[in-house]
């Protein structure tokens, strides 16, 4: 099939969740009710704005994340050589988990990996 | 069936290159401004590739290209968005227009 | 006779002088050294009196040539002819008056005599060097202590015209610089070297481009007419030495350079330009002279009179005659000596009766007559009494002035001529209201010379009488020189 | 192997300090005097290292090149930065982040390093970016000023968007020549307009980075808001990294377009020295000052850049080296100032001569040689640019240089007024000065006043010219 | 022996034969289409059912048994329920991406199904980078929520829905990480070069130790990933009441329902395909006649047994473990499974390049 797969995937997937969400609003009837639209919190109204300033932590988490799976990017051409290239690709996977391996002990160092 | 020639991708990359000039220019928030130079960098991305494949498909330092920049596009994004969070956390907005403690 | 000593000495001096820490041994210091710098130009003099006595022709003697970024074929080329001899006795005299004058500042002496020194460092420098490159180097050595000394020493609105003389100056240098990075590219041996590019021919259109470019570079140092507007504030801003050294030496720096560089090197160009030159000139010895007139500031006075008495330097260049030009040269001298002489009186006077007012002034001759007697003395050479050095300088221009038979060289020498009737007018009237007449209550105790200005003046009018009495000496100095570089012009096609 | 060793030496040197000191860092924590002796002394012996078994090679197939010339700019960055961990001692010692300073700084050097011996565009942008993403974070470091991270945000979206825009015009080379090569693009360059269209964006990235007006909005704002010792980075070290970078792509690359590019440099030339000049006459703030007269100096260097001979690239490189010594003395002084009184604003240097003679007469030396007064070295490092530019024989354009010259003189000689000519009644007072702030000082001094003097550091410099 | 493959050719052969190409091409992807719905549908229903099975095997008890035999339709009547429930949008919610959520969440798992090989050449996209696709489409997942729990205006969506991308985020690690050991070993980024690289032996098998740590991190890091138990913070009920999904009722709660379990599904095939051989049956090294007999068993059948299998695992991890606190969550992943991960690749590299292995 190729590529086309893709596109006939996501038109499945749309045709599909669309066709039961179609159904599901034919066959439902809906009642309004000031009530309902109030967000679901334990049935007390809800106290102060919904999108707080969230624990810093997160973005710390989102920050190393991200440099480690760039790194992950670089392994996947690596991996498929690793094999025929031979030592020197070992070695030059050392040396790259090494830097790499020292910003990850310096962040645990500086508490970044602590949930706070 | 329809198949995209180069001067199609062109035609996108270039778009959101100058859509991400114009973003970068324009807009206040900073993310957004962030936003707009990954859309430059993109472009870039999407050039390097249609060079490559239908330019110059025996050299294959587009793709290369392609993966480094995608790199340095996160580290610079890291980067950004954390002294983003240091400016916010003192100007308590990351609103470009309320960053101006320096002045001609 | 080793020139790099003349260099060197002032320059060990300045240095020596930074790590002084007395007062009294700074000024012993610095007086040493400007009289060693004295003793070696009259070494100098008699050397190359002797040598050119010997038979030695060469155009330039001494000549000495050291390797200095040999990528770019700039090298240290130091040379004497009789035109820079005269400018470098010039130079020492001036210095070590300049130095006696000021024995007695309190302000941060050591810097001072400091930016005193340097600046002489530079002058000496600029006379000596036949390398473009050098001489453009010392150039620029010698502008920045003048803004210091101006701007930390001086008086009235010192910051305005220390910053209008700095940049006026190195406006001037930017254009020396271009003129002579023009000279150097188009030259095919690209040099920097004088005597080379002396011999060589550069194209016409070359010339015509970077003469004015020269000339008015270094017209700005010479007070060219449109661009003298830095000499009046400088020179009344400065300190009394500051001002002996703008006037005495600063100046000429600029003349010798139109003389040297710009005459010298391109003849075709300075033939195109003669008239314009002629032209402001002219205008620089009449406007300075009747502005002197207005003036009833004794600084601003002389300042205005420099405008005028340069003006002459340039106006004997461009009359482009063998006499005209050995009339400048001896007007850069005489005008050296009387023009510092002059400032260190007015300097006098003014430590004593702290104004600089004509007005207020008045019968000085009683309390202060060794003083008053050097003004005279000044005043009369200014004007151009036969017998002091004035007279000899202006004279030779005019003679050269007038070989020149059209209409258009007469008449422009008349017009100069009138000068001199405006200068009798504004020194007389200057000396007779300072010196004669009642004097005032506050004046009654003031006393005279002490010691060191009693020399300072001594050493200046003995140049200035030397001159006057027997200027052959001078004008067998300089006229090889001036015939070297006349050459040039009946040559060239 | 071996020859790998020797030819990367200067990166592989710095490589290893950055892992001593994040060793240090993992390891007890150090006190901060001893941590920084260490480092200058290891930024020593990495200076001197510099000058050892320097040898012409490619390596990668021509990725990496290098050769003696390259090796010594390395070594004016490597003495900047020996420099620069001197003269800011009293800033050091009381960073609470010492190590990290230096490693992000370290890292920036050897981006710097990578940048200046690329032989490609793709290790061209990497190191590119390796030297400025440190540089924003080092912006940054003042973490409870508002100045600082407002620096740093400008910082790093507007070298992301320079970069962007360089990405944009490399991609469009490569689709042009099929190449990002340097040694075989030029073969490749024929001047279509494809090719002018990205080379106007190279350009533009390059502006970007060099602060070239109209490009140059960011860089008093960074100057500014930074600390002072990453201020002093941004505007030395890696501005002369930028320019020798600069030259040598336009020299080897584009050799070809060399009519486009003239043109381009020399406008960008005269714009920039006008307004960086006309700028800086109205600054206040010592290092907005120093930022806009740097953008001046730019444009001198810009100059040297239009000779497109072998003397525009070894006035260019020693004019670096000269202006290393004395920008880094201008900001020495500023920052040992600023660290004991926390002025910043040059009115507040008025009367500083009656106070401080020597730190005065320092500073006095280091605007005198930037504004190229003699015989300070900036007089030869400013007079060789004109000189190589004037090749060309464009006297009209070198005679507005010269006359910028005049200008810029005008606004360092302001502050030569406040501190020796303005009479203050509360002057600075008596600063306190490191020993090792002293020895930079002395170094520095003697540099700007020795490498102008000494013509064999030129014929060096002209020497190694491959 | 009858086979997909076959069918496929089939199908291809005939519809070419009497319509015209595209006309062909295009019949060809609605059946693609119905197929893949049909399998989306089919597998929504049985994994519901198996957990409820397992649970209740588990925990000794007898689970749904009152609708159809032994409770089988149960995961059928539920999906009616939820068909005739109401689907609202809460009022202060972003409606658009309130909206988009859910659509997304489907998409991406309908698009890992692309690479995936049901069976001896059966499969949609034989894709020369599958792993790369895999990896690169299941991140997107992970916006869905983050969309589904931001635009909710909802305290316990949107803290849900940070905890859950910082998990997904923090476990893609190591998952990456195993995958790679894999490739590093087959020396290829196609699923079906890797399958076929186990002709001889699972590298579950041939992979000694190496591999086996690999696949252990692999199956902890996709439980984590799919948000299931005991890494299920994200729709924590004791604390968050459902996490992203609190405000959604109705049919697009289902289709995050079965969104979730679909991506089980994949990431247990793509463990299977990895680390089991795939479709391959189980063979050892050259023993001709053992693996002629493992043969007669359809290609079809040892893959999705071996699938199931491991969902099997993952749904025993449920009943058998404890909820993480998020601390004790992200210090499992940086502390322990990263660095064993990331030096588990350096052994599984000098594995490779010293032949070690079968």
């Amino acid at each position: 099939m190729g590529s086309s797969s893709m596109i006939v995937l996501i038109i499945a997937a749309l045709a599909f969740s669309s066709i039961a969400i179609l159904i599901a609003k034919i066959v439902t009837k809906s009642t309004t009710n000031p009530q309902k639209g109030e967000p679901y919190e334990c049935g007390i109204p809800t106290h102060g704005k919904t999108w707080k300033q969230l624990n810093v932590g997160y973005y710390l988490f989102a920050l190393i994340f991200l440099i480690f799976d760039v790194e992950l990017v670089f392994l996947y051409p690596w991996a498929v050589v690793a094999k025929h290239v031979g030592w020197m690709a070992l070695i030059e996977i050392i040396i790259f988990f090494f830097i790499l391996f020292m910003g990850f002990l310096y962040a645990h160092k500086k508490g970044a990996l602590k949930w706070k | 069936m329809f198949t995209p020639g180069l001067y199609h991708i062109l035609f996108i990359s270039t778009a959101l290159f100058f859509i991400g000039v114009f973003g970068f220019l324009t807009r206040k928030n900073l993310i957004t401004i962030l936003m707009s130079v990954e859309l430059i960098l993109n472009s870039v991305n999407l050039n390097f590739i249609a060079f490559n494949k239908y330019l110059w498909p025996d050299k294959l330092d587009g793709l290369f290209f392609t993966i480094f920049i995608i790199a340095i596009a996160a580290a610079e994004a890291a980067v950004a968005i954390a002294i983003i969070i240091n400016l916010y956390r003192s100007h308590h907005s990351i609103d470009v227009d309320n960053a101006e403690e320096m002045k001609y | 006779m080793n020139l790099t000593l003349l260099i060197l000495v002032p320059l060990i001096t300045a240095i020596a002088l930074l790590l002084m820490r007395n007062k009294q041994q700074v000024k012993w210091l610095a007086l040493t050294g400007a009289t060693v710098q004295l003793v070696l130009a009259f070494v100098l003099l008699f050397t190359y009196r002797n040598e050119v006595a010997s038979g030695n022709a060469e155009q330039f003697l001494f000549q000495q040539q050291y390797d200095w970024f040999p990528s770019w074929y700039i090298s240290f080329h130091l040379g004497v002819d009789g035109i820079s001899v005269a400018m470098i006795l010039l130079t020492a005299f001036v210095v070590i008056a300049g130095v006696l004058v000021s024995w007695n500042i309190d302000r941060m002496p050591k810097e001072f005599y400091f930016l005193l020194i340097l600046l002489s460092f530079g002058a000496y420098g600029f006379f000596l060097s036949l390398d473009l490159f050098i001489l453009f180097f010392f150039l620029e050595i010698a502008v920045i202590p003048k803004y210091l000394l101006i701007g930390i020493w001086g008086s009235g609105k010192k910051e305005y015209a220390a910053n209008k003389l700095a940049l006026m100056l190195m406006g001037g240098s930017a254009l020396v610089l271009v003129g002579l990075l023009g000279l150097y590219f188009s030259n095919p041996e690209r040099t920097f070297d004088l005597v080379k590019l002396s011999h060589l021919d550069i194209p016409v259109y070359i010339q015509k481009i970077c003469f004015p470019l020269l000339f008015v570079g270094f017209g700005v140092f010479t007070a060219l007419f449109p661009f003298h507007t830095w000499v009046p504030d400088g020179h009344s801003s400065a300190p009394t030495a500051g001002s002996m050294f703008l006037a005495g030496i600063s100046m000429k720096l600029g003349g010798y350079g139109c003389l040297r560089v710009a005459a010298y090197v391109i003849p075709e160009g300075a033939k195109e330009y003669a008239d314009i030159i002629i032209v402001l000139s002219t205008i620089a010895i009449l406007y300075g002279a009747f502005a002197t007139m207005m003036q009833k500031d004794l600084k601003y006075m002389n300042a205005y009179s420099s405008v005028s008495h340069v003006g002459f330097v340039l106006f004997g260049i461009g009359m482009l005659t063998k006499t005209a030009i050995t009339g400048a040269v001896i007007q850069m001298v005489s005008h050296g000596l009387m023009t510092a002489l002059f400032f260190a009186v007015i300097g006098m006077i003014y430590e004593r009766t702290h104004t600089r007012e004509v007005n207020e002034m008045g019968g000085l001759l009683k309390v202060m007559p060794f003083i008053t007697t050097v003004l005279f003395i000044v005043g009369l050479c200014s004007l151009g009494l036969p017998g002091l050095s004035g007279f000899v300088a202006e004279v030779t221009v005019f003679m050269g002035a007038w070989e020149h038979p059209d209409f258009f060289h007469r008449f422009a020498t008349i017009l100069a001529c009138m000068s001199i009737v405006v200068t009798a007018v504004y020194i007389l009237r200057a000396i007779s209201r300072t010196a004669m007449g009642p004097i005032k209550e506050s004046y009654s105790n003031l006393t005279d010379a002490r010691w060191n200005e009693k020399l300072a003046a001594i050493i200046l009018i003995a140049g200035i009488i030397a001159i006057g009495v027997a200027p052959f000496w001078l004008n067998n100095l300089i006229s090889p020189g001036a015939e070297i570089i006349m050459q040039k012009f009946s040559v060239a096609p | 192997m071996n020859e790998f060793l020797t030819l990367m030496k200067p990166e592989l040197q710095i490589t290893i300090i950055i892992f001593l000191l994040l060793f240090i860092k993992l390891s007890k924590g150090i006190k901060n005097d001893l941590l920084l002796l260490i480092i200058q002394n290891l930024l020593l012996l990495n200076f001197i290292a510099g000058f050892f078994f320097n040898a012409p090679g490619n390596l990668f197939d021509g990725m990496y090149q290098t050769n003696t010339l390259i090796a010594f700019q390395k070594s004016i960055l490597n003495l900047g930065i020996y420099l620069i961990s001197l003269l800011f001692t009293g800033w050091f010692r009381k960073t609470e982040h010492l190590p990290e300073f230096f490693i992000l700084m370290l890292s920036a050097l050897l981006g710097l390093d990578f940048l200046i011996s690329s032989g490609n565009f793709l290790i061209f942008f990497l190191s590119l970016e390796l030297a400025t993403i440190p540089i924003a974070a080092m912006a940054n470091f003042d973490l409870e000023k508002k100045i600082s991270s407002e620096a740093a945000m400008k910082m790093i979206l507007s070298s992301a968007f320079s970069s962007g825009i360089l990405l944009f015009g490399i991609s469009l080379i490569y689709g042009a020549t099929g190449t990002i090569n340097f040694e075989a693009l030029p073969a490749q360059l024929d001047g279509s307009t494809l090719q002018i269209l990205s080379f106007v964006f190279l350009i533009t990235a390059f502006a970007f980075k060099l602060s070239i007006v109209p490009f140059h909005l960011w860089t008093a704002d960074v100057y500014e808001g930074s600390p002072i010792a990453a201020t002093s980075f941004l505007s030395v070290i890696s501005k002369g990294a930028m320019a020798f970078v600069f030259i040598s792509v336009l020299y080897r690359v584009f050799q070809p377009m060399h009519q486009v590019w003239y043109n381009m440099v020399m406008l960008l030339s005269i714009i920039t020295m006008i307004i960086g000049n006309l700028f800086a006459l109205r600054q206040q703030n010592i290092k907005r000052f120093l930022a806009f007269s740097s953008i001046a100096q730019v444009g001198f260097i810009l100059v040297g850049i239009t000779a497109n001979s072998p003397e525009g690239i070894s006035s260019v490189v020693y004019f670096i080296l000269i202006y290393t010594v004395s920008n880094l003395t201008a900001f020495g002084v500023a920052a040992a100032i600023s660290s004991q009184t926390g002025k910043e604003k040059i009115e507040d240097y008025k009367g500083l001569y009656q106070t401080n003679p020597l730190l005065s007469w320092v500073m006095a030396l280091a605007l005198f040689s930037l504004a190229g007064i003699p015989p300070t070295a900036g007089f030869f490092g400013k007079l060789f640019l004109l000189t190589a530019g004037a090749s060309n024989a464009n006297y009209g354009f070198i005679l507005i240089a010269a006359l910028n010259m005049i200008v810029s003189l005008y606004y360092y000689l302001r502050v030569i007024r406040s501190i020796f000519m303005d009479k203050n009644e509360q002057p600075i007072e008596k600063i306190n000065i490191h020993p090792s702030t002293k020895f930079a000082f002395i170094i520095c001094s003697a540099g700007i006043v020795l490498i102008g003097m000494l013509s064999w550091i030129y014929d060096y410099i002209q020497s190694l010219n491959p | 022996m009858w086979s997909f493959s076959k069918i496929a050719d089939l199908v291809h052969q005939s519809l070419n034969h009497t319509f015209s190409p595209t006309l062909a091409t295009i019949i060809e992807m609605v059946i693609v289409g119905v197929c893949v719905i049909g399998l989306f549908a089919v597998l929504g229903l049985v994994l519901v059912i198996m957990e409820r099975k397992v649970s209740a095997w588990i925990q000794i008890r007898l689970g749904p048994n009152r609708v159809g035999p032994k409770g089988m339709f149960q995961s059928l009547a539920d999906t009616v329920k939820l068909l005739v429930k109401e689907g609202m949008t809460p009022s202060g919610a972003d409606k658009f991406l309130f909206n988009l959520a859910p659509y997304i969440a489907l998409i991406v798992a309908m698009l890992l199904m692309a690479p995936l090989a049901f069976a001896k050449d059966f499969q949609m996209w034989d894709l020369n980078i599958g792993v790369l696709y895999v990896s690169a489409i299941s991140s997107v997942s992970v916006i869905s929520i983050l969309m589904a729990g931001w635009s909710s205006n909802n305290k316990y969506s949107l803290m849900g829905a940070m905890r859950s991308g910082a998990q997904i985020v923090s476990y893609e690690l190591s998952a990456g990480f195993s995958v790679l050991s894999v490739v590093v070993l087959a020396g290829s980024l196609n699923l079906n070069t890797i399958i076929q690289s186990q002709a001889d032996g699972w590298w579950i098998f041939k992979g000694h130790i190496p591999v086996m740590i690999s696949f252990v991190i692999f199956i902890i890091a996709v439980t984590a990933e799919t948000n299931r138990a005991p890494f299920d913070l994200a729709e924590a009920e004791s604390e968050l009441t459902a996490g992203f999904h609190t405000e959604y009722s109705g049919m697009k709660f289902a289709l995050f329902f079965l969104a979730e379990y679909v991506n089980v599904f994949i990431v247990c095939a793509i463990g299977a395909t990895l680390f089991l051989g795939g479709w391959m049956p189980f063979h050892i090294g050259h023993w001709d006649g053992f693996n002629h007999v493992m043969d007669y068993i359809p290609s079809s059948i040892w893959f999705f047994g071996k699938t199931f299998f491991l969902i099997f695992l993952i749904m025993w991890f449920r009943w058998t473990f404890p909820r993480l606190r998020i601390d004790q969550l992200l210090n499992l992943e940086w502390k322990y499974l990263l660095p064993i991960s990331l030096f588990n690749i350096l052994l599984v590299t000098a594995m490779a390049i010293l032949g070690w292995y079968f």
